[in-house]
């Protein structure tokens, strides 16, 4: 990996701020774009921009035909069996909310849903309302200290009553790796379905869907180089088919009548109205891109970069890193005795570091360690140890001036 | 020049004297340091105001015809903010608190210094302090 | 305006299909992209992209203020009280379905909601999930040969059940423009709330919210010389308040506890997750690009072109035009007698037009003229009278293939 | 060489002879003048193959081993397209319908020429016939 070279991929990275190049660390909020992505999306606005689908013209037909290449690179990046399988969402959340919504109709008052204590809201406030508007019973899978979840608790929780787990592949507060074949394996001993938020973990590794046998996936573009606005629900084609539309609007039907509407097949039925077609074309560009690099590579040298500043940072004084389990991506959440996380965050980015500071929409893990929120810092494989130097010297400075 | 705009014009000088941010911040966490605390007592949920990453509590009363104003916070950053407006607005007449201008705040650039939350934070404080003011001004009257 | 300094703006109209110059005339499906709006998106990604809202760091606040001055941009544009009316969706479906589920809390068995059979799919079957889901009943205003909206029919319709209007202000079939104003103004008198579909008005005239006295009022950006993927839907501040929300996720939350999550205000309280960023902010760039022609300026040249062409093409023979409202834009769905409408679409796209063909996303009123399709022609200010030449050209040798 | 490779070989020279689209599509719509059409009686819903703006309805009867196909639609390219298929795959037994393959269709182009909507109609058209293949192909056995 020629990180130089992939540098100079990302126009952003040569910005400065008052002074100092930039040095972005708040890739788990979002990830940057490389140029072949907005050259992407400048050639679809320039050259084929058309709404796809029902169109007889050729602009429209090579529109549906870009569009639907995306589906396909999705199906073959996740190991998807069918391509059907592929849905396009707005993003995660919109891909949570489609499927707990969807279960609105189906569990019934008592049955339960499981969640993890180390979830993002987005995968939590959707459940919150579907248990409200069914009356069925949200159970959480508690954490220990180093940012694990307790598996056995998990397995207790576990029961015939159990309908939905939902996790996340990997916590975006502290970086946690969670073992997700295993809770998969768990939940469908009790038939329930399982939903994995992807947010997280699709930008530093490969996922095999098939081999996972997860229900239900989700993830954005906008964390993998791809663009905002733009993401896909993966679902098991028998248990999409159960679910009823999400959304009612043109693409989603087959025949409308105002005495009767019927609904069209998968993936349509789920993908109602002009749907984000630049979008969908830059995220398969982007996926190109991460392939080209090579996942297991860029998985490679974010662990390096990980254990490198892991190790910088625990060399500063009053210094605590919150979350530390053994499987982790490259995502950094500490605090420093006596500093306020803002306070901190604030005179980085005078310096012209990003970072994160806060509960990172992830207020239960932040309750969990009493804490009002931490800094954090999340690599990305163009991030490099000359920048992870540059930040422990400017954390120096800033305690400095703090203190 | 009344009193308040006096406070504001010395504070842009003070200000102006700083070549860059750094120096800047640097004599905001000084200012924060001398901030009149609250009393523990009105720490409550009551007094915090929203809009911030960090938390404010602020606390007014009046002493004779002058409001006084303690406050605290988190995160020493924000206590440096919130001293600089009580050096301006506190001991004053809850009249020239609702008259006076805050353009001493682009003035010494403060508001582009801040990222957005703690730029909406500070108008929450103002809006705060605003709102005291209103709210003694009839006990006196 | 001058035109052809217009055409420039458009990269995509210099492109040449099977050796033709393109023609486009399916700006109904959506409307192609000037190079001021491809530069904003290529902007944004190369200099600021970043998460926004929650961020401490000197990107992420560039990003958020440029997002949140389209809010102003469309406040602005659209006449709209407050800025916190101004909600993000991804498009028409969406701010349509956000509304109708509101109100599927609201709602109660035996309410009435009315529809004219002049929809989009999009503004009928969302309606009919409302409708199923809350027992209420669904009523349609009809239309008359000419592609008019009976008033007369619609105000015996309302009564003291109406509780929701949902009318387009143009119909994406037939070109009409309905007198919404006073179809607003009866529905209060029964107090019912109105939702006004703008995805074919807006790119055509000024609109002015606060005249109209819309209670809900929804568009797309890439309908408006802006990106796909984007949208807003304005709502009076008391009624969205009363709305739940639609999706829960990051951003609209202010409080989460496993216990008890609390809403953030509006808007934020319908944003959850990550926005469409890049989209939102090509969308005021696009807003700027059509306040810098003028839309008084577009709707008198369009209207030109309007009559224009229905001249033209009302001598071609067996040409039969559907939708003669006096008040219409410049849509114009016809056909030609014993043609199919895909024959005759699949001609014109061998040489270079891009019309579209079929029932448009309204069957109901493909259903009321007892006809399979149309073909549609859709005109924009970028389009010449010169392309309609040509394209009367091409109907009539397309008639002497096809007969 | 059988009798269903040698039609499609014959059709591809045919075809061949064309320079631009423009005749293809004319020679097309012939070709879908001369289409043996379905009766009347069998013009039904059921008959009718999903995955066209237009519709098309598809019959198939035994003669003896053979498959007798007729047809119709309502857009007069989509006849043609129908037509081609019918010359290719009728009179043939359901065996060798089953076994032939169907390159001739981008041979001739068929596919790049027509919209996504009509290749999809296509695909769906020699879906069809081939399921009256295995359908037929019982009934022989
Ligand atoms: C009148 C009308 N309503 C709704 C829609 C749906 O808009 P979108 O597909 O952008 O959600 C359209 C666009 O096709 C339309 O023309
Ligand atoms: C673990 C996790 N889940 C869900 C989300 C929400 O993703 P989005 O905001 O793209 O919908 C995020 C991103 O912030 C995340 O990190």
């Amino acid at each position: 990996m020629d990180i130089e070279k992939i540098r100079k991929d990302f126009p952003i990275l040569s910005r400065k701020i008052k002074g100092n190049d930039l040095i972005y660390f708040d890739n788990a909020a979002t990830s940057q774009t490389p140029i072949q992505v907005i050259n992407k999306i400048s050639e679809y606005y320039s050259k084929y921009n058309s709404n796809i689908h029902r169109g007889v013209h050729f602009l429209s037909q090579e529109a549906t035909s870009e569009y639907e290449l995306v589906r396909e690179k999705i199906k073959n990046h996740f190991n998807i069996a069918k391509k059907k399988e592929v849905i396009f969402t707005s993003g995660t959340t919109h891909g949570i909310n489609l499927i707990a919504s969807g279960y609105s109709n189906i569990l019934q008052k008592g049955d339960e849903i499981i969640v993890s204590n180390l979830e993002h809201h987005s995968n939590i406030v959707p459940l919150q309302m579907l248990a409200e508007k069914t009356s069925s019973i949200l159970k959480v899978i508690p954490m220990n200290l180093s940012g694990d979840l307790d598996l056995k608790a998990y397995k207790k929780l576990l029961n015939n009553k159990t309908k939905l787990v939902f996790v996340n592949h990997v916590s975006n507060s502290l970086g946690t790796i969670n073992p997700i074949k295993e809770i998969i394996k768990e939940a469908h001993i009790h038939d329930a379905k399982v939903l994995i938020d992807g947010a997280q973990s699709a930008p530093h590794f490969k996922t095999d869907l098939i081999d996972l046998n997860a229900d239900f996936y989700v993830t954005s573009a906008h964390k993998l180089c791809g663009p905002t606005g733009i993401g896909f629900l993966y679902g098991k084609e028998v248990l999409l088919n159960e679910l009823p539309p999400y959304q009612g609007g043109g693409e989603m039907i087959s025949e409308v009548t105002f005495e009767k509407t019927s609904y069209a097949d998968l993936p349509h039925k789920f993908e109602a109205g002009t749907p984000n077609i630049s979008g969908v074309i830059a995220f398969g560009a982007a996926l190109d891109y991460l392939n080209g690099i090579g996942l297991k590579e860029i998985e490679n040298y974010e662990n390096e970069l990980l254990k490198y500043a892991t190790r910088k940072l625990k060399e500063v004084k009053g210094l605590r890193i919150f979350g530390e389990a053994k499987n982790k991506i490259s995502v950094i959440s500490f605090n420093i005795e006596s500093i306020h996380p803002y306070d901190l965050g604030s005179i980085l980015d005078k310096m012209g570091i990003a970072v994160r500071t806060g509960q990172h929409c992830a207020q239960p893990v932040m309750d969990f360690y009493q804490i009002p929120g931490t800094v954090r810092v999340s690599f990305s494989f163009y991030n490099t140890k000359k920048e992870i130097d540059f930040l422990i010297l400017a954390i120096n400075k800033a305690i400095k001036m703090l203190s | 020049m009344n009193s308040i705009s006096k406070i504001q014009k010395e504070l842009v000088e003070e200000f102006s004297f700083f070549e860059d941010w750094m120096q800047r911040y640097e004599h905001m966490i000084d200012l924060g340091k001398s901030l009149p605390l609250i009393k523990e007592k009105y720490k409550t949920d009551d007094n915090i105001i929203k809009g911030c990453q960090s938390k404010v509590w602020m606390h007014a009363e009046l002493e004779e015809t002058k409001l006084i104003f303690t406050a605290d916070s988190d995160a020493i950053i924000t206590k440096g903010i919130i001293a600089i407006l009580i050096r301006v607005f506190s001991k004053q007449h809850p009249d020239e608190i609702l008259n006076a201008d805050t353009k001493f705040i682009d003035q010494i650039g403060l508001k582009e210094h801040l990222s957005p939350t703690r730029a909406n934070g500070l108008v929450s404080m103002i809006k705060q302090i605003k709102m005291y003011a209103l709210a003694y001004k009839t006990q006196i009257n």
